[in-house]
């Protein structure tokens, strides 16, 4: 098991390419720092993320799962964040009834110039995250052994 | 045989005779005790074995979903729901459709009478008002149907039809509980690993056999996410987090459209209660969407639609 | 077969693979068993096929399209379908991968012994008939046979598969070699036309004959009648079924066509066979 | 027979007991209106008073997930290692019934074939397993296994039957292993040898018990199911039959039936992979399912539930029958009645595709009706 020094948890983001995504560049951009422990993945809009795609990283062995959109009422798309503010919620809500850490989700609204807010929320997330350790429910094993 | 069988038999005779309908989707008497089976009455004489009972716990809107022409359905509050949805999400046509409106005092649970009983064999159960009988070779004993109802009776909040073309008896009193925010108290109580330990424990007998999804009106994608290879969503193991993910994702594709008819769970061979999940998708739709699934026709899904002042409480 | 577990594949490594056709759907696969004593373990004959295994991917079912008279190296034509296919199809010479079989009944050859054999393909189902072909017309073999003949057809030139083999039997005097593409097209020097048509002209006679007929739906739908009006008896004639399959032993139960299983005791069924079984395949 | 032991019932988990040394022993339990076969545990003490598990063992020998393989990465350095040995715990289940033993005894002609098709974990889990089956005073309203070839008190495939006889326990060895059980336990337990006068009472009263069990299920309203029109007919015929789109109507397509039985046993084969390394797993599979046939190309030879359905139920009546010299590949169990959620009854299935088989006219040339 990783010791607390050295465990860097592994964070999937799905960003929308129209803001959060551009806000990561832009953050690149002015060089702001921010964890490297966060892969991201560019979607089309936060609409188009299904919660299949949020537990899929779970189980594969995500320790957090970072959302990000644009602001409700700026989606490119007009009204896909919206759907998915909906969606989003109960499904945030639903894991969190069955038990699943609260901080290991994170849905945020940033808009493509919001590089700082990106900085600031990467870097609350990723201590969040760091703080509870290596995810353990709903993970994935493989050493399951039947006698 | 009682009042509601014998109405849903000269209804269903009447439609047919009459080529109203081309089928009627009710229950036939069970092979075994405490059971009825899902039938389809396509001429007078076989609405002569259609029947009710408080075993009839399956939902006839997915039967009737892939019969072809016009066909009467046998529903009670939460099926007549049902049959909105599917009416809604165009997969039968309001005027191929018509409903025989069954005014439900509950249904009732196998399980629940087995374990009043203490596992002996029950031969027949009767059913009288509010009184329950269940028979044995040695035995008779009376329960309350409030006692043996299914769990989803006892918080059922539309037990009669919303929508009806035949009527099979004068409304009831909704007085089933109604609230079924009760059902998600037994774990929002607790902390987060206390919900984790009963969550797994809930689901832990699973065998994916998937009849929780088979046999509700709300599932119908060409391929399920189960089924799907490219990518595999989840594994088809029966190792804890693969059988959770499949309950996770089950429960969600329902959101917004479950009418907690808890067919899924009456199907369950193992007597899981996966209402436990789904109960905390429509409680949320009340609470934040303020909406409730399926009670009209003019009604959208709360996941298709939204409004600009949805809650932002997850985000930030 | 492994002996001891019917379920562990035999390490083999992929030595050389091509494209057949130009939309790259067609892989041809060459490999060779990294123990020489599971080379010899793995003793098949033709119409007889593997579980090829890409470790993370899965196994699937593919029809052993070399000749045991050829040596140890198997090839393998693989068409990408599903997951396991698309993996085989990514395979670069020098990966390794697994071979679990040789599974299935093959062509009854050494019972056709003394007959005229006729073999008819159809596009990418001649794999397991190239095997059939090869060995027929190894020289340990070819005298325990009458006359040979090969009709083999594709809607174009590009989708035939192995063409320096059956060119190669084109210049041979004991094998009756006759090749055909759907429509003509310029610089094709061999038949033109539907195989049943091919096979009408040729008008093969059932008297001590067999046949082996492998390929699509409506190239066995058309060639059958053919063979019936000619005089062939169901018994004369064998295909080779397709299912999806997963043990490959007969146990897992899907590859059923009735009591037999596709993997077990086909895939190579007489026509005699399958007209006593339900056509669910 | 004569080697045949009386035991209290007050005895019992004492014996039970005495076979736990150097075995994990698995006892009938109720818990949550479900009874599965749970380990042993003497502070609980031993209730004889179940139907059948919920259900059924066969997961003991072929469990629902097991993984065949473990591997390392793919491409160049791929690399293929054998799992962990398997079915290496010594068990001992009490209690299993006599149609799931019958089943045992079938399955061990499907998974052991032939030196090519030996399933090694099967065989490894099998060996290592001893039955000690407890016999069915009071079969349940779905039960019919008088009419597959077994019976409440049938022997087939187990090491010991049990005889419950209230006060008393009669077990009767069946193989040597049960032979060698039985005498395990009367080293340690005090009981009876059932001969003579004492045994004669004993082994007559476990008989009044089996006929009057078999009385029940004589009573039953699908009492004298019989496959001899359908064995009489070829496969093609009972596949062509028009029974078959009835039967299906109302099926969900779900798996109940499939997983519930102690005879299905087809199964799915899946890699998984974490990171570089990864495991090739078997896992339970049901013909009820589209995937289960459907191939990549999206041919599937049997895309509608009809076509599922009946292939569930020729397999049974038709298929195994004819693979396994006439035994069919049901042993009457009922779980499929009690829990199918739409109530499909098999014997209803039984009794229709057997009343149709005998109405059905003789098809054409009469070597068709032939299978061979």
């Amino acid at each position: 098991m990783a010791s607390p020094k050295t465990y860097r948890p592994n964070i999937v983001a799905f960003f929308c390419r129209w803001c959060s995504y551009g806000a990561a560049d832009l953050a690149g951009s002015l060089r702001l720092r921010y964890p490297v422990d966060i892969r991201i993945v560019r979607v089309p809009c936060s609409g188009s993320i299904s919660p299949q795609y949020l537990l899929y990283a779970l189980l594969q062995g995500a320790d957090g799962v970072w959302v990000s959109g644009c602001h409700p009422g700026d989606c490119h798309y007009r009204i896909g964040n919206m759907h998915a503010r909906r969606r989003l919620t109960l499904f945030h809500n639903l894991l969190d009834y069955v038990g699943i850490e609260r901080a290991r989700l994170l849905f945020t609204w940033i808009a493509a110039s919001e590089a700082h807010k990106l900085q600031r929320e990467a870097e609350a997330f990723v201590t969040a995250v760091a703080a509870l350790g290596p995810a353990r429910r709903l993970v994935k094993s493989l050493e399951t052994c039947i006698l | 045989m009682n009042a509601y069988a014998r109405r849903i038999r000269e209804i269903a005779r009447r439609l047919l005779s009459e080529k109203a309908v081309d089928a009627v989707a009710g229950y036939r008497a069970g092979t075994v005790p405490m059971r009825a089976r899902p039938f389809v009455a396509r001429t007078p004489a076989e609405a002569g074995e259609l029947t009710w009972t408080g075993f009839c716990v399956g939902n006839l809107a997915k039967l009737a979903i892939g019969l072809p022409g016009r066909v009467a359905v046998c529903a009670q509050g939460c099926i007549s729901r049902n049959l909105v949805g599917i009416v809604r999400e165009n997969r039968l046509a309001r005027e191929n459709l018509t409903v025989i409106g069954v005014p439900c005092l509950g249904m009732l649970d196998a399980r629940k009478i087995l374990a009043k009983v203490g596992g002996r064999m029950v031969t027949g159960v009767r059913e009288e008002g509010d009184a329950v009988t269940a028979t044995g070779a040695d035995f008779e004993e009376t329960f309350a149907r409030g006692d043996v109802k299914r769990d989803t009776c006892l918080t059922c909040r539309h037990r009669n039809p919303v929508l009806v073309d035949e009527v099979v008896a004068d409304p009831v009193p909704e007085t089933g509980g109604g609230d079924g925010d009760r059902i998600i108290e037994l774990w929002e109580r607790k902390k987060p690993d206390a919900r984790f330990e009963l969550f797994t424990r809930t689901f832990r007998d699973c065998i994916r056999c998937y009849a929780c999804r088979d046999v509700c009106p709300l599932c119908h994608c060409a391929t399920c996410f189960v089924d799907r290879s490219r990518p595999q969503w989840l594994g088809k193991t029966q190792d804890e987090p693969d059988v959770l993910t499949y309950h996770l994702l089950r429960a969600f594709h329902c959101a917004g459209r479950c009418t907690d008819c808890g067919a899924c769970e009456s199907a369950c061979p193992l007597g899981i209660p996966m209402r436990r999940l789904t109960a905390k998708l429509e409680s949320d739709a009340r609470r934040l969407f303020g909406h409730e699934a399926s009670l009209s026709l003019d009604a959208k899904p709360a996941l298709a639609v939204f409004s600009p002042d949805d809650p932002d409480e997850v985000f930030s | 077969m492994n002996e001891k577990n019917p379920y562990l594949p035999y390490p083999v490594r992929l030595v050389e693979a091509r494209f057949d056709t130009p939309d790259t759907s067609l892989r041809t696969l060459r490999v060779a068993f990294e123990d020489p004593a599971h080379a010899a373990g793995f003793a098949y004959r033709p119409g007889q096929f593997a579980e090829l295994s890409v470790t993370g991917r899965g196994e699937a079912p593919i029809g052993i399209a070399s000749s045991p008279t050829e040596g140890d190296e198997l090839l393998f034509t693989v068409s990408r379908m599903g997951v396991v296919t698309t993996a085989l199809h990514e395979l670069s010479p020098g990966d390794r991968l697994g071979v679990r079989g040789p599974l299935g009944n093959g062509y009854p050859l050494a019972d056709l012994a003394g007959k005229d054999i006729v073999v008819v393909a159809g596009g990418y189902a001649v794999t397991t008939l190239r095997s059939a072909m090869i060995w027929l017309l190894d020289p340990a073999n070819r005298a325990r046979y009458g006359r040979i003949t090969f009709v083999y057809g594709a809607r174009s030139p590009e989708l035939l598969l192995y063409p320096e083999t059956w060119r190669q039997w084109m210049g041979r005097s004991d094998v009756d070699c006759r090749v055909t593409i759907d429509n003509a097209c310029e610089g094709w020097d061999c038949l033109v036309g539907f195989v049943p048509r091919v096979l009408k002209e040729l008008a093969p006679s059932p008297e001590g004959a067999a046949a082996l007929v492998c390929g699509p739906p409506a190239m066995i739908r058309f060639s059958l009648p053919v063979f019936e009006d000619l005089g062939w008896q169901p018994e004369q004639i064998f295909m080779s079924l397709e299912n999806r399959m997963k043990c490959g032993i007969g146990i897992c139960g899907r590859c059923n066509v009735g009591n037999r299983y596709v993997c077990k005791h086909g895939p190579v069924f007489s026509k005699a066979e399958l007209d006593r079984l339900p056509a669910e395949y | 027979m004569y080697d045949a032991m009386i035991f209290s019932r007050l005895d019992l988990p004492r014996v039970i007991a005495a076979w736990s040394a150097g075995r994990a022993v698995y006892v009938p339990t109720t818990a949550g209106g479900n009874t599965t076969l749970a380990p042993f545990d003497p502070e609980r003490g031993l209730s004889l008073d179940y139907g059948n598990t919920t259900l059924s063992p066969k997961a003991f020998l072929f469990p629902q997930t097991e993984c065949l393989l473990r591997f390392a990465t793919c491409g160049q350095d791929a690399a293929l290692a054998v799992a962990e040995p398997q079915g290496t715990q010594k068990r001992l289940l009490f209690g299993i019934r006599p149609c799931d033993a019958a089943a045992f005894a079938l399955l061990d002609a499907v998974f052991c074939q032939d030196a090519h098709s030996t399933d090694p974990s099967w065989v490894s889990r099998r060996e290592r397993t001893i039955l000690v089956g407890l016999g069915c005073n009071t079969p349940d309203a779905a039960c019919f296994c008088t009419a597959m070839g077994s019976g409440p008190h049938h022997p087939r495939g187990l090491d010991i039957l049990a005889a419950d006889l209230g006060d008393e326990v009669l077990l009767t060895p069946v193989t040597d292993r049960g032979r060698a059980l039985l005498a395990e336990a009367a080293s340690i337990v005090p009981g009876i040898p059932a001969r003579g006068e004492r045994g004669g009472t004993a082994l007559g009263r476990a008989a009044t018990l089996r006929i009057n069990a078999e009385a029940v299920m004589a009573r039953s309203p699908f009492a004298g199911l019989t496959l001899e029109a359908v064995a009489r007919r070829s496969q093609r015929t009972v596949h062509a039959l028009g029974i078959w789109p009835a039967i299906a109507e109302t099926c969900l397509n779900c798996g109940v039936c499939t997983f519930a039985c102690p005879t299905c046993h087809c199964f799915d084969i899946q890699d998984e992979t974490k990171g570089a390394s990864g495991r090739r797993v078997r896992n339970w599979d049901t013909c009820m399912s589209w995937l289960f046939t459907a191939h990549a190309s999206g041919h599937n030879p049997r895309p509608t539930k009809v076509e599922r359905v009946r292939q569930r139920f020729m397999h049974k009546f038709k298929y195994m029958p004819m693979n396994l010299g006439g035994r069919p590949g049901c042993v009457g169990c009922g779980r499929c009645v009690r829990q199918c959620p739409v109530n499909i009854d098999i014997r209803e299935v039984l009794r229709t595709l057997d009343m149709a088989c005998r109405a059905a006219p003789p098809s054409g040339a009469p070597r068709a009706e032939a299978d061979s």
